[in-house]
């Protein structure tokens, strides 16, 4: 048991933990908080993989502006416990037990040892940020700029969205 | 050290709980973040795949999700907003203009 | 030394376009000004440039130039660049077009101080400079296309330059349209021609044609079917019939624009391009003698018109049109260069007649009737002296610029076997001419005035507008002097330097007399010329100074040829009813109302329709509940997963049992 | 048991090093209330506080107590779970902040053991530091709405949008200081601030920013929007906007008492101290001295010293007139103990071991020094400046310094490709 399959688990049972709570809360601003547990505890899993970079993006992008607007927005909707209705029967009854399957299948057809995924030869990737940065504006350079300008676009929409048209 | 199919299988748990969070939730806001713990499984699995063959292109992916991810939270929020503000409701059950 | 202007002779066409490019983007709100300087200064400067180059080719010793200045279209073995050339024909166009275009865009700065669109009038205005001197310079057939269709686009701008008056936008279009059927015949000649010579390169078109064979009378072969193509080109251009109609409506334009355009240069375009591919036209006598009949009967026809018309321009258009016959007549009969001769006279007087016609109406502020005018010759001097060299030079008396090309053509037309009948026909149509112009002259300027003081109060135009007058009428005087010598013996000028072009053209006719003889006939064609213009000058005194109530009770006399002469020979309503109504109802009936409508339209609201009838069955699944969607989504994720790993899943249910 | 230690050095040094810390930073925090009551108290021409202890030095214990021995009621309504994890969480995260910034170049050798002033110095060091920043959003905008109280939800509705604002302009304001030190450790971007013009320290500094390279663009903007910006994450006035109590009577914590109020408090003020820090270590060259490293200068080694034994003696002449025996008594003996401590150390110049202790804390000096200057800013702009109004907050985030520090950026990054190709 050396310490890094340790902390592995501990990490993974805290995000299956929020993963979990998220599906069970009935208040959305616990759903958010179990999400944001989730977020976290990935980024310690980003960190252990040596991809700290990606971990830290992880916790400020998702963690503190993506899920702040959901909080931010529970709070301003003043959103109170979901009500438990029932109107689509399917959802009802084939929901669930779909999703659960879906679950199943995926772990199953992903828990195979001998898959061709390599175990991790080396441990950790050298200067994973300086080859991210340059990657970004080297080989990724026009979805980069295009990702800038659907940022813009996605403002603009909030912005027409959220503001109340003048009378 | 961790072996990679650990990582996948995890995303893929996360990812089928993002799925049932989807199909079991009834507020919307709360179907939204579904959605991007489905997203952030997907993240986990990439930076998996990253580590394993060694190579950055997977933690770049991963950046790319994360923009978008941010763009769709943004857009999706202020629909979220329009919604409560017209219908009075975010359970989305209640949202069902859309049909004959 | 500095480069000659010849290497770049682009720099001639070029800067009557940046004038109008200035004027056109920057102008609308400067003050006339501005807009003068800029439009005048462009197209003096490119007057200039056209002397220099004109000084540099006769220095270098008259050999053709041609430059080569860009590839435009190349296309496999086709090229057409952007190549300008020089020779003879070039130089009289070029000084022609940058010379009388200068004046009268003085003239204008002057006509159209108080119109709106100032800018915009001297904006098309230098497009037409830029695109006439592409026309005169090309040195292939498809970039003098490019300038033949500029032009067509600038006249139709300008006719209708008031495009709030119906009537001035419909000439406009009137115009356009009745070009493109020119046009059409224009492309496939040049497409032929190409097809047969591989070439529409001047030069190397020429020198492959010179060598084949003639084709005598009634023979269709390439060169007739090719040149007859052209000559509907030229037809449609300079307006010969049958598609002269659109000329006497282009007259709504403003008076310069009918002097420039209308008269002066582009008219004459369909005359210089047959003249440019005179080679061409002597190898098939069939075109030959059309052209020629048809310069001559639009001569006449023309000229019959113009007896019976009222409105000053409409006048002036009409003797415009047979003037131009004269020039087809001219070259039909081999005599191109006394067609050339004759185009660049008349330029000057025609310009001349319509600028004096403009001051007029000028001066009568804006009144178009001749039968309102009257007695205006002590009013306005200037003008009424200028505009009386003019009718004289057009009427053919010496020593004015018109009686020598006149002449000139008239001598050819009998020279050439079997052309006494087109002789006779001219030398009608030239008394007639002189009658209808000095019936103009008397109607406008003489007898007792027609029109009412306290509305109009007559004045003489600003001097900007008088200069040009002065110059011009100088120029429809000494214009054809170069010619004169052949009277006492010397040698035709004219004639000479244009022979390096036409070769002996001119003088085929001659070849058969001796030069005696031959100078002998030419006095006296030359005598009855002058003789059959004394005889229209003294009926048109007679008719309309001596006793004016005669002209009145003539056309009552003959009242079926006078209607017939003054609704045009309802030319207009024949076409109407013959083309225009057929293609209207074809497009209504048949165009749109059944295949437009039923056809397309009934396909895509079929297509529409069948969406609609699927969409009420499939719209079912629609609840409007987005969590069964949500359901129907991880449906699909799961029959994704299980066809993706099928294999894996056989195997592995495989290993369970 | 020596073997044990031997093995595990580094967990019990760490360990130790955390309670040091948090040793340290609670009573800083403490003293900063102190000190921040006295200035504002003299900006306005009062006393502040001086009735406990000597010049009021107590007071912060008597503070401490008050909030320990006070009743700790829980509103009713509330969502208990939030309720009590938003204070946890401010403080959690603002004084986990303070373990990646290092506070001194050389370690200490203790039983041969290597200690450095850090407890841990990631390579991504600055990253964490605003991954904190971005999370401590949580505790103020959740203590809001768990209060069940409109002026707590209001307050936590303003508190994480100005924070997500600000965010962007202090992330960005920082950037042109990344381009120029290639790194995100700490201690990388102080190094690289080590090679001033001609060897002068203070021109090194990002602010200014002469490297021997020469001149690169200057920080000063990027130092402008960073302070400011980071004093709006800090929501510290004139951007108190989610505690204003002349609206909200106190904010998000208007539903807090006692202990858990003292952690929004101490939150805060541990934020204040991060920020001086983190805004010493980018624009100010951290530990640096500003002068010359070369011999000639070796005496502004004992600015230490000479600092502090005035201000001894000055302690000790104020202690005799002070009018409370307490005082009487305490104020001298500290003055003695600041006195002794300079004399020890300007004794340095001749006595070898004192030596190298005053070399050890030029560094801590001068970086501590630096700290204590922004942290009078802090208090100054609370004593100095009007609050904002909620428009002109937004405004001044996204239409000034948004667009100045990413201006600062692309100038930056163009001077700094231009200096690399030259």
């Amino acid at each position: 048991m050396n310490p890094a399959l340790l902390i592995f688990f501990v990490l993974a049972g805290l995000a299956l933990l929020g993963a979990g709570s998220l599906v069970l809360q009935k208040h959305p601003i616990h759903s958010a908080l179990s999400l944001i547990v989730v977020m976290v505890s990935l980024a310690g899993l980003y960190l252990l993989m040596g991809a700290e970079f990606v971990a830290m993006v992880q916790i400020i992008v998702y963690g503190g502006a993506i899920m702040v607007l959901f909080i931010f927005v529970i709070m301003l909707l003043n959103a109170g416990e979901e009500e438990h209705t029932d109107l689509s029967k399917l959802a009802k009854f084939a929901g669930l037990p779909l999703a659960l399957a879906l679950t199943a299948s995926l772990a199953a057809l992903v828990f195979k040892p001998d898959a061709g995924v390599p175990t991790a030869a080396h441990a950790f990737i050298p200067k994973a940020t300086e080859q991210i940065s340059s990657m970004l504006f080297k080989e990724f350079v026009y979805p980069f700029e295009l990702t800038s300008f659907l940022i813009l676009v996605a403002i603009m929409g909030a912005l027409v969205l959220a503001q109340r048209e003048k009378k | 050290m961790v072996p990679t199919h650990y990582y996948l299988v995890l995303s893929a748990v996360l990812f089928g709980l993002g799925a049932v969070a989807f199909v079991f939730k009834r507020n919307i806001i709360t179907i939204f973040m579904s959605i991007e713990l489905m997203l952030n499984a997907v993240n986990l699995a990439f930076v998996a795949f990253s580590q394993a063959f060694g190579k950055v292109e997977g933690q770049v992916f991963v950046l790319f999700v994360i923009v978008v991810a941010a763009a769709e939270a943004a857009v999706g929020l202020g629909i979220i907003i329009l919604i409560q503000r017209n219908r009075q409701s975010l359970n989305i059950e209640k949202v069902n203009l859309l049909k004959l | 030394m500095p480069t000659p202007i010849l290497d770049i002779l682009w720099i001639v066409p070029a800067l009557p376009l940046l004038g109008a490019a200035i004027n056109g983007l920057f102008g609308k709100n400067w003050p006339n000004k501005i807009v003068n300087t800029v439009a005048l200064s462009a197209t003096g400067l490119s007057f200039v440039a056209a002397l220099e180059a004109v000084r540099e080719f006769f220095e270098q010793g008259q050999k053709l130039v041609h430059k080569e200045f860009f590839d435009w279209i190349v296309a496999g073995s086709f090229r057409a660049g952007f190549d300008l050339q020089m020779d003879q024909l070039t130089v009289i166009m070029v000084l022609v077009v940058t010379g009388v275009g200068f004046l009268i865009h003085i003239y204008s700065t002057g006509y159209m101080s108080h119109e709106g669109g100032y800018y915009r009038f001297f904006s098309y205005l230098n497009l037409f400079m830029f695109f006439m001197l592409i026309l005169v310079l090309a040195a292939n057939y498809v970039l003098l296309f490019v300038g033949w269709e500029g032009v067509g686009l600038a006249s139709y701008l300008l006719i209708g330059f008031y495009f709030l008056k119906k009537s001035a936008s419909d000439a406009g279009k009137k115009a356009f349209i009745v070009n493109r059927i020119g046009d059409f015949g224009f492309m496939l000649g040049m497409f032929l021609l190409f097809k047969t010579f591989g070439t529409l390169d001047f030069t190397q078109l020429f020198a492959k044609a010179e060598p084949w064979s003639h084709e005598s009378w009634g023979v269709f072969g390439t060169f007739t079917v090719a040149c007859l193509l052209l000559f509907m080109g030229a037809c449609g251009k300079s307006a010969q019939l049958p598609l002269y109609v659109w000329l006497p409506d282009a007259m709504e334009g403003p008076t310069p624009v009918s002097a420039l355009i209308h008269a002066a240069t582009m008219v004459t375009a369909g005359v210089y391009v047959v003249a440019r591919s005179h080679i061409l036209f002597s190898h098939s006598e069939t075109a030959m003698v059309v052209v020629a009949i048809v310069g001559c009967a639009t001569a006449f026809f023309a000229a019959t018109i113009g007896l019976v018309q009222t409105d000053i321009k409409k006048v002036l258009a009409y003797s415009t049109v047979s003037q131009l016959g004269y020039m087809f007549l001219g070259c039909g009969v081999g005599a191109f260069g006394a067609g050339i001769f004759h185009l660049m006279t008349h330029a000057f007087f025609k310009a001349l007649l319509f600028l004096a016609a403009g001051s007029v109406i000028h001066a009568m502020g804006g009144e178009q009737d001749m039968l309102h005018m009257g007695g205006l010759s002590k009013k306005i001097k200037v003008t009424y002296w200028t505009m009386l060299i003019a009718t004289l030079a057009i009427a053919g008396f010496p020593p004015l610029a018109g009686f020598f090309s006149k002449d000139a053509i008239l001598g050819a037309a009998f020279q050439i076997p079997g052309g006494h009948p087109l002789y006779a026909i001219g030398l009608l149509t030239a008394l007639l001419t002189s009658f209808y112009m000095f019936r103009l002259i008397f109607l406008t300027f003489h007898g007792k005035q027609r029109y009412d003081e306290h509305h109009v109060h007559v004045h003489e135009s600003p001097w900007t507008m008088l200069g040009p007058l002065v110059v011009l009428a100088i120029l429809s005087v000494i214009g054809g002097w170069l010619a004169a010598p052949s009277f006492w013996g010397g040698e035709d000028h004219f004639a000479a330097f244009l022979a390096p072009i036409f070769g002996g053209a001119h003088a085929e006719g001659e070849a058969a007399l001796s030069e005696a003889a031959a100078h002998q006939l030419e006095l006296v064609l030359a005598g009855v010329a002058v003789f059959a213009a004394l005889i229209g000058l003294a009926t048109a005194f007679w008719l309309y100074l001596r006793q004016p109530g005669k002209p009145a009770e003539i056309a009552k006399s003959l009242k079926p040829i006078y209607t017939t002469l003054y609704n045009k020979y309802c030319v207009d309503e024949a076409y109407g009813a013959a083309i225009v109504k057929p293609l209207l109802s074809l497009s209504t009936n048949v165009l749109w109302k059944i295949i437009d409508v039923e056809a397309i339209d009934g396909t895509v609201n079929g297509i529409a329709h069948g969406a609609t009838a699927t969409g009420d069955v499939t719209r079912r699944t629609q609840s409007g509940n987005t969590r069964s969607y949500a359901v129907w989504v991880v449906v699909g994720a799961l029959t994704i997963l299980i066809i993706v790993f099928w294999p894996a899943i056989r195997a592995w249910a495989g290993g369970a049992q | 048991m020596i073997s044990f230690l031997q093995q595990n050095a580094f967990w019990i040094i760490t360990i130790v090093k955390i309670a040091l810390l948090l040793f340290i930073v609670l009573t800083v925090n403490a003293y900063l209330t102190w000190f921040e009551r006295k200035v504002v108290a003299h900006i306005q021409s009062r006393w502040g506080p001086h009735r406990v202890g000597p010049h009021g030095l107590l007071q912060p214990a008597a503070d401490g107590l008050k909030f320990l021995f006070k009743e700790d009621p829980t509103p009713a309504g509330v969502d208990r779970f939030v309720y009590y994890l938003a204070p946890f969480l401010a403080l959690m995260l603002s004084l986990t902040a303070l373990a990646v910034i290092p506070f001194g170049p050389d370690p200490i050798n203790v039983f041969g053991q290597k200690i450095y002033l850090w407890i841990t110095n990631p390579d991504i060091g600055l990253l964490v530091l605003f991954a904190i920043t971005a999370l401590s959003v949580y505790g103020i905008a959740l203590a809001g709405w768990a209060s069940n109280s409109k002026y707590s939800l209001l307050g936590g509705l303003r508190s994480s949008a100005q924070m997500i604002s600000y965010e962007l302009a202090l992330t960005m304001s920082v950037v042109g200081v990344l381009l120029m030190a290639n790194t995100f450790s700490l201690q990388g971007i102080i190094e690289q601030q080590s090679n001033a013009k001609w060897g002068v320290g203070i021109l090194g500094w990002n602010v200014l920013a002469w490297t021997r390279q020469g001149l690169m663009w200057p920080q000063i903007f990027g130092f402008i929007c960073f302070f400011t910006s980071a004093i709006a994450e800090t929501n510290r006035a004139p951007f108190d906007l989610p505690e204003a109590e002349s609206e909200l009577v106190a904010g998000f914590h208007t539903e807090y008492a006692s202990f858990k109020f003292a952690m929004f408090f101490i939150a805060e003020y541990t934020a204040m101290i991060t920020v001086s820090c983190l805004a010493t270590i980018l624009f100010f060259g951290g530990w640096l001295s500003p002068f010359p490293a070369t011999s000639v200068w070796t005496f502004t080694h004992y600015i230490p010293s000479i600092t502090l034994i005035p201000f001894g003696l000055w302690v000790i002449y104020d202690g005799i007139r002070y009018e409370t025996i307490f005082g009487k008594l305490v104020l001298p003996a500290v003055g003695f103990a600041m006195f002794a401590i300079g004399a020890a150390l300007l004794a340095g110049a001749w006595i070898a071991p004192l030596h190298t202790v005053n070399e050890f804390i030029q560094p801590v000096f001068w970086f501590t020094a630096k700290i204590l200057v922004f942290l009078f800013f802090y208090v100054w702009a609370r004593g100095t400046l009007p609050r904002l109004r909620y428009d002109q907050l937004m405004n001044v985030g996204w239409k000034v310094l948004l667009p100045v520090s990413i201006a600062n950026v692309i100038v930056t990054a163009a001077i700094v490709l231009w200096r690399s190709h030259a």
